[in-house]
């Protein structure tokens, strides 16, 4: 996106008077020494919450803590980041107008189009085993999301997929996410279990289909995101002159 | 009375979370009936939330274990007096709100069809953020129920799609992450000092200095006091009537409900009185300030969301009143009570702003001659909505003021009395301002296009509802308090 | 030892970012300061979260740290995009777009 | 909640509810409209009158509605409640009457008219009633909000800037009033009016504070009872309709403020505690200053309405002389005061709207000779100047002759001067208008049909039956003043339930 560094600031920031700069770098000096203080008289760790995932991890349903932390133990705030996600992704929707991003994108590029046939299954195999191997190792929904993604826009520039950005698919693949998580969470509860509360011996399971879901939501929100930036939010079909983005 | 309590509290807690969640998802897939779902969405998440209140009632506090793990290991969402009043004033805004924005935002022209049904998702993400906001007792969880209002407010505010607007909502939303990033470090202070994320460990000295320097700052972004205050203005004003209304009367306040929450259980034994005054200056300055923008803006959704840069000073003299009394006996009830006076008569003014907007043509105060003439029904209500937010009986706004006034009168503080007062004065002068200008008599009809009257009538409920919450304030107060732990005398008036 | 020092390195990133934010003028690189402060805390977190040993480093701040990233993610994509719109927009003749809308 | 807990709410709901209808009724739809006021007017003056016979009698009626934390909304009607709202309703009647027909092509809306004219009744109800301070701070900040519209009702750019002045005197002495009450409430906490007071067992420890409190009641309450230094908006506020300027001034603003003082001075401090405590003197010399600045301001006005205001500033601060003098007799006169003038002064403002009305005529100096065009509202005009100035029999009469007794009593010999300089200031602003008007040559074109012809009235009758009726209403009150149930036999049973409880 060439050009957008120069955007003037001026209507949106007013700041950046020299007197400004001065008492920010002050600030910032400040919180840097501070924080360093405190980070040097920082009490022994007390360890009790890690000692508890690692008692509690065998009935999380899932090996890897950080997987058991997130999508079990704390299991609220991943759904609410789901719903940042999903919301920006909504919040880019809504602020662009509706067009064809044919008008928007480059002429296909023979090499990259090449590079895609080959690059496009690798990448989707990949992104299942890292969506699979979330369960006792790194890996989970997100980062699987965003290879998926990363196809996914790969797949636009190549006008493969051109109507994506505007196509009508996509609000319904971003509610998929939050949509599967909530049904999950509502259907465990009652019978003595809580919200979200998962039965022990399904854990495994219905974390699996929260991810998958999860990985498909994130893929088309990521997706989503970048192709509304790229083809500038504005281009409605009179206001724009021909041709790729300036 | 049997069905209602057979029901396990927990059950309306996760309603009042994952129905807006739920609504949102549905209207992300049934994009025509957006409108639809979201007044009924409303009556839904209402019903929830009337629920949990009537629980509140009958059994006291009540929580729900999210996934089954206790805290510290998992999440606990906690319904107390504060919570079950904030989310209830959310639902009562949403639901009149709600009903509004089908008419307002019909005929957007600026912006595309569908952009307009889009609306919605957001107002519902918008609305399940506060709602575990209000719930969560949880440092982290507060932390992205923070960013879910935060980044879905930068987007209804942008909603609009003009230049103005946009810019604005640029603006807010670094200041929003800059706030987001410092509540995040001092999160991370918290977590190393005392290992555990529960809003009751006490943060050791010197580290704890620190994490609460951090998040009071972030948080004071994110509220907009002076002078921090920077983006409100321009964000609220150029927002659509409909969410000006959403982010003066719900957004601003939740920043500052989780201070309350942090300042006066978290942080309350390193608070001492000079610490508690810092807020209380800045709050003064932020009324006087406030009010003289408001009496020189140009144009009424400017005046009134210069207004609720002054109406925020209110809210932060509650620390001065609270703490540096000595002991720890925050006014509670008088602090969340003005939130939801102040909620429903912000909301009403600016509903009652869309609609000259939308009659008019524009909003510049000077040319809105005759406007009383031609638009009795929302001239009403602003004129019910300001008298609450002046603070003049019979309003729910004077109720909060008395409050807040016999609270600084009783703890011997002068100052905030005199900051009290004043602060009515100039709020009465930019109020009556407009008035001046609205009362003129015009021979001819200026209006250029008709109003439906939902968009009226919602105007006059939310007023006449601020102006009900100051008859009916004893059993509200009760219900604010229920769950606190040291329920202020403050909060009971001035019985010594 | 070496974690106190990758803690004090996130602390000064996240000062260094703030300044960023604050202090530089294009709105690209604010929202790149943005992201500096963001890895900032994000190091911080986890330098926090090796000085644990139970049979594997603190899980939670990993976790948060997950979390923050997605959230800065979605923070900044929507930041870039209020940019391209703003920029769409001031090129455009501005009309009388104060009076409302 | 019996009857006798009903009956006050209800007096205060006879016109809060109608207000509400009022403003829903269409703009032409004048029938129903009149028929609403006017039922309103009536079922408010029966159950007056049943009050009015309950108190007589020693009966209780009290409503008690908790407000908020401690706080109570108390509506009791003792004695001097019922006074004030005796007086109310039965003028409000007049005045609905007065202003209908005056109203009649105006090209405002009548129906917002209406509408604020009832809630600004029911907040001078509310006034009347109130049983403890912050319930009379509620209904005073409420009549300056249903007064404002009023003033400001033909949107004019001068009764902008009258509306303005209004509003920044009124607010600005709420505000001191609202101090002042959250301060005494915050020392002794929620407190009744109750006869002889309250205060004197909080005396020992805050003596200095009361004092100074007392004062900032007093600032508060004098901006509405139009003090010296905080009458300024009085004169301005002339601009607005006829029937507002009557109501404002003999009825509804102006005793507001002169009824708190008494409120305070007598159910809260206590006469005694007030004399004991040295605040007495001071407010019976702001008053004596008040009276004279007035009479000497009217002296100088060539505009009735102006000359009218300036004549009410001085009026008015004969009740506040009356509550500054420690004794019975002066208490007497200055309350039955509270009556006298509002019947006089409401008189004086129907003659001057029926003038203006029917001729034009807004400056004395062209009033020459209209007492043949309008011999009945003249007349009327007459008598009521008659009052003000103090001439047996009428009712000015009365209070001026008790107040003078009490300061004798009292031992205060320099308020007779005070009475004696401020009747001549009243002859000396009030006869010149009355000679222009009855022996002074009609200037200008003749009158059509020289003195009115015979049968045809000299303007509609619902615009000259009021001052006709207040007017005898003033005579009647100072000829029998001793009648069963007359003002003054009201207020010897006020200041015997005061003085001898």
């Amino acid at each position: 996106m060439n050009g957008l560094d120069d955007t003037p600031a001026g209507d949106v920031m007013n700041a950046s008077s020299p007197l400004l700069r001065r008492l920010a770098a002050l600030a910032a000096l400040a919180i840097g020494a501070g924080l360093a203080a405190a980070v040097g008289s920082l009490p022994e760790p007390p360890a009790a919450l890690p000692r508890q995932v690692a008692a509690f991890l065998p009935a999380s349903g899932v090996r890897n803590p950080v997987t058991a932390v997130l999508l079990n133990f704390r299991s609220l705030d991943t759904l609410l980041e789901l719903a940042v996600l999903v919301l920006a992704a909504t919040a880019a929707r809504a602020l662009s107008a509706p067009r064809s991003v044919a008008a928007a994108l480059p002429p296909p590029d023979p090499v990259l189009a090449a590079f895609f046939r080959l690059f496009a299954p690798m990448a989707l195999l990949v992104a299942g085993y890292l969506l699979w191997v979330g369960a006792h190792a790194p890996g989970g929904a997100f980062q699987a999301g965003s290879v998926l993604a990363a196809t996914g826009v790969m797949a636009a520039l190549t006008t493969r997929f051109a109507a994506f950005g505007a196509s009508r698919w996509l609000p319904p693949a971003l509610a998929l996410g939050p949509a599967v998580f909530l049904a999950v969470g509502v259907a465990v509860a009652g019978g003595g279990r809580s919200f979200l509360q998962y039965p022990a011996a399904s854990a495994g399971g219905l974390i699996l289909l929260i991810e998958s879901a999860a990985a498909l939501c994130i893929a088309a929100a990521l997706a989503a995101l970048f192709l509304e930036c790229l083809q500038g939010p504005l281009r409605g079909p009179a206001a724009d002159p021909p041709g790729g983005p300036r | 009375m049997t069905g209602i309590e057979t029901i396990a509290a927990d059950v309306w807690i996760a309603a009042a979370v994952a129905s807006p969640l739920a609504a949102a998802c549905a209207m992300l897939v049934l994009r025509r009936w957006a409108a639809a779902l979201g007044v009924l969405g409303s009556l839904v998440i209402l019903g929830a939330v009337a629920g949990l209140a009537h629980q509140l009632l009958l059994l006291g506090p009540q929580q729900l274990v999210v996934g089954g793990w206790d805290p510290p290991l998992g999440i606990r969402l906690r319904a107390d007096g504060p919570a079950v009043g904030m989310a209830g004033i959310t639902g009562l805004i949403g639901l009149f709100v709600g009903i509004y924005a089908t008419a307002y935002l019909r005929p957007l022209a600026a912006s595309p069809p569908h952009g307009e049904r889009l609306f919605w998702p957001l107002w519902m993400f918008l609305w399940a953020g506060l709602n575990a906001l209000y719930l969560a007792d949880d440092l982290f969880n507060l932390y992205v129920t923070l960013e879910v209002v935060g980044l879905a407010s930068v987007g209804l505010a942008a909603l609009a799609r003009t230049a103005a607007a946009v810019a604005a909502a640029l603006r807010y939303l670094l200041v929003s992450l800059l706030g987001s990033l410092a509540y995040l470090m001092g999160v991370a202070l918290v977590y190393a000092a005392t290992g555990t994320l529960e809003l009751r460990g006490v943060a050791a000295a010197p580290v704890g200095y620190a994490a609460l320097a951090l998040m009071s700052a972030g948080l004071l972004m994110k509220t907009a006091l002076f002078p921090l205050h920077g983006w409100l203005p321009p964000a609220h004003a150029n927002a659509p009537a409909p969410v000006s209304a959403l982010l003066s009367a719900l957004v601003v306040k939740a920043s500052f409900y989780v201070m309350l929450r942090l300042w006066f259980e978290l942080f309350a034994p390193l608070i001492g009185p000079a610490t508690a005054h810092l807020p209380g200056v800045l709050a003064a300055a932020a009324i006087l300030w406030g009010s003289l923008q408001a009496l020189a803006a140009r144009r009424l959704k400017q005046l009134i969301a210069y207004s609720t840069v002054a109406q925020v000073g209110y809210l932060f003299l509650v620390f001065p009143l609270g703490l540096a009394g000595g002991s720890l006996r925050p006014a509670w009830g008088a602090v969340l009570f003005f939130i939801l006076a102040h909620a429903l008569a912000k909301a009403a003014v600016f509903l009652a702003a869309g609609n000259v907007l939308k009659a008019f043509g524009h909003d510049r105060i000077a040319d809105l001659g005759g406007a009383v003439q031609q638009l009795p029904v929302s001239m009403f209500a602003f004129a019910v909505a300001g008298v609450s937010l002046v603070g003049l009986p019979p309003s729910g706004g004077f109720i909060a003021k008395w409050l807040l006034l016999a609270a600084a009168l009783e703890a011997g503080r002068w100052g905030y009395a005199g900051v009290l007062v004043g602060g009515g004065l100039l709020a009465t002068a930019y109020i009556f301002r407009f008035f001046s200008h609205a009362f003129r008599f015009v021979p001819e009809s200026v209006l250029c296009c008709g109003l439906p009257r939902r968009m009226e009538g919602c105007a006059l409920l939310l007023a006449l509802g601020s102006m009900a919450l100051g008859l009916a304030a004893d059993p509200i107060l009760a219900l604010l308090q229920i769950g606190l732990p040291e329920t202020g005398a403050a909060g009971a008036g001035g019985a010594p | 030892m070496s974690a106190l020092l990758y803690a004090v390195v996130g602390a000064v990133l996240f000062a260094l970012g703030l300044y960023g934010v604050v202090a530089a003028s294009p709105l690209l690189r604010k929202v790149l300061a943005f992201n500096i402060a963001g890895s900032g805390v994000f190091l911080f977190l986890v330098a926090m979260a090796d000085r644990v040993r139970v049979p594997f480093p603190d899980p939670v701040p990993q976790a948060m740290v997950l979390t923050g990233i997605v959230v800065a993610v979605s923070a900044t994509a929507l930041a870039l995009l209020l940019i391209c719109l703003l920029r769409e927009l001031s090129d455009r003749p501005r009309e009388a777009a104060d009076d409302g809308h | 909640m019996t009857f006798d807990n009903w009956l006050p709410l209800s007096i205060l709901l006879t016109s809060l509810i109608p207000g509400a209808l009022i403003f829903m009724i269409p703009e032409e739809r004048r029938g129903l409209r009149t028929s609403l006021n006017m039922g309103a007017a009536v079922l408010k003056l029966a159950l007056v009158a049943l009050m009015v016979w309950g108190v007589r009698h020693e009966h209780v009626y009290e409503t008690r509605l908790p407000l908020a934390a401690g706080l109570q909304l108390v509506l009791a009607a003792d004695a001097l409640s019922v006074l004030l709202a005796a007086l109310s309703s039965v003028l409000w009647f007049v005045t609905t009457l007065y202003a209908i027909a005056y109203l009649e092509h105006s090209p405002q809306s009548r129906s917002r008219f209406f509408g604020f004219f009832s809630l600004c009744v029911s907040s001078t109800l509310g006034i009347a009633l109130a049983g403890n301070l912050i319930t009379f701070l509620l209904f005073y900040e409420m009549l300056t909000l249903t007064t404002y519209p009023l003033v400001v009702h033909r949107g004019t750019p001068a009764s902008m800037r009258a509306g303005k002045i209004y509003l920044a005197y009124t607010i600005g002495g709420g505000a001191l009033f609202l101090l002042a009450v959250a301060w005494l409430t915050a020392l002794t906490g929620p407190l009744d009016f109750t006869g002889g007071g309250v205060l004197r067992r909080f005396a020992d420890p805050h003596a200095g504070e009361l004092r100074v409190i007392f004062f900032l009641l007093i600032a508060g309450l004098g901006v509405k009872a139009a003090l010296v230094p905080l009458h300024g908006w009085l004169p301005q506020a002339m601009v607005a309709p006829a029937p507002v300027s009557a109501l404002l001034h003999a009825v509804a603003v102006v005793k507001a403020g002169a009824f708190g003082i008494v409120r305070v001075v007598y159910d809260v401090y206590g006469i005694q505690f007030a004399a004991e405590l040295g605040v007495l003197r001071p407010l019976a010399v702001l008053a004596a200053v008040t009276i004279v600045y007035g009479s000497v301001r009217a002296l100088f006005q060539d505009d009735l309405k102006k000359r009218l205001a300036y004549s009410t500033v001085s009026q008015v601060s004969y009740i506040a002389l009356g509550a500054g003098i420690l004794g019975p007799l002066a208490t007497l006169g200055g309350m039955v005061h509270l009556v006298h003038q509002g019947l006089m002064k409401i008189t004086l403002f129907f003659c001057a709207g029926n003038v203006a009305e029917g001729a034009g005529i807004h400056r004395i100096s062209r009033m020459a000779g209209i007492g043949r065009r309008f011999p009945v509202t003249m007349a009327a005009f007459s008598l009521a100047a008659f009052g003000m100035i103090g001439v047996p029999p009428m009712a000015g009469f009365i209070s001026k002759w008790f107040l003078a007794a009490g300061a004798l009593a009292a031992g205060e010999g320099w308020v007779i001067g005070v009475l004696a300089a401020s009747s001549a200031l009243n002859a000396a602003y009030f006869l010149p208008i009355l000679h222009t008007v009855w022996f002074k040559p009609p200037e200008g074109p003749p009158p059509a049909a020289g003195p009115t012809p015979r049968g045809r009235l000299e303007i509609g009758w619902m615009l000259l039956a009021p001052p006709a009726v207040t007017a005898l209403l003033a005579l009647t009150s100072g000829l029998l003043a001793d009648a069963y149930l007359s003002p003054l036999w009201w207020t010897r049973l006020i200041v015997d339930r005061e003085y001898l409880p």
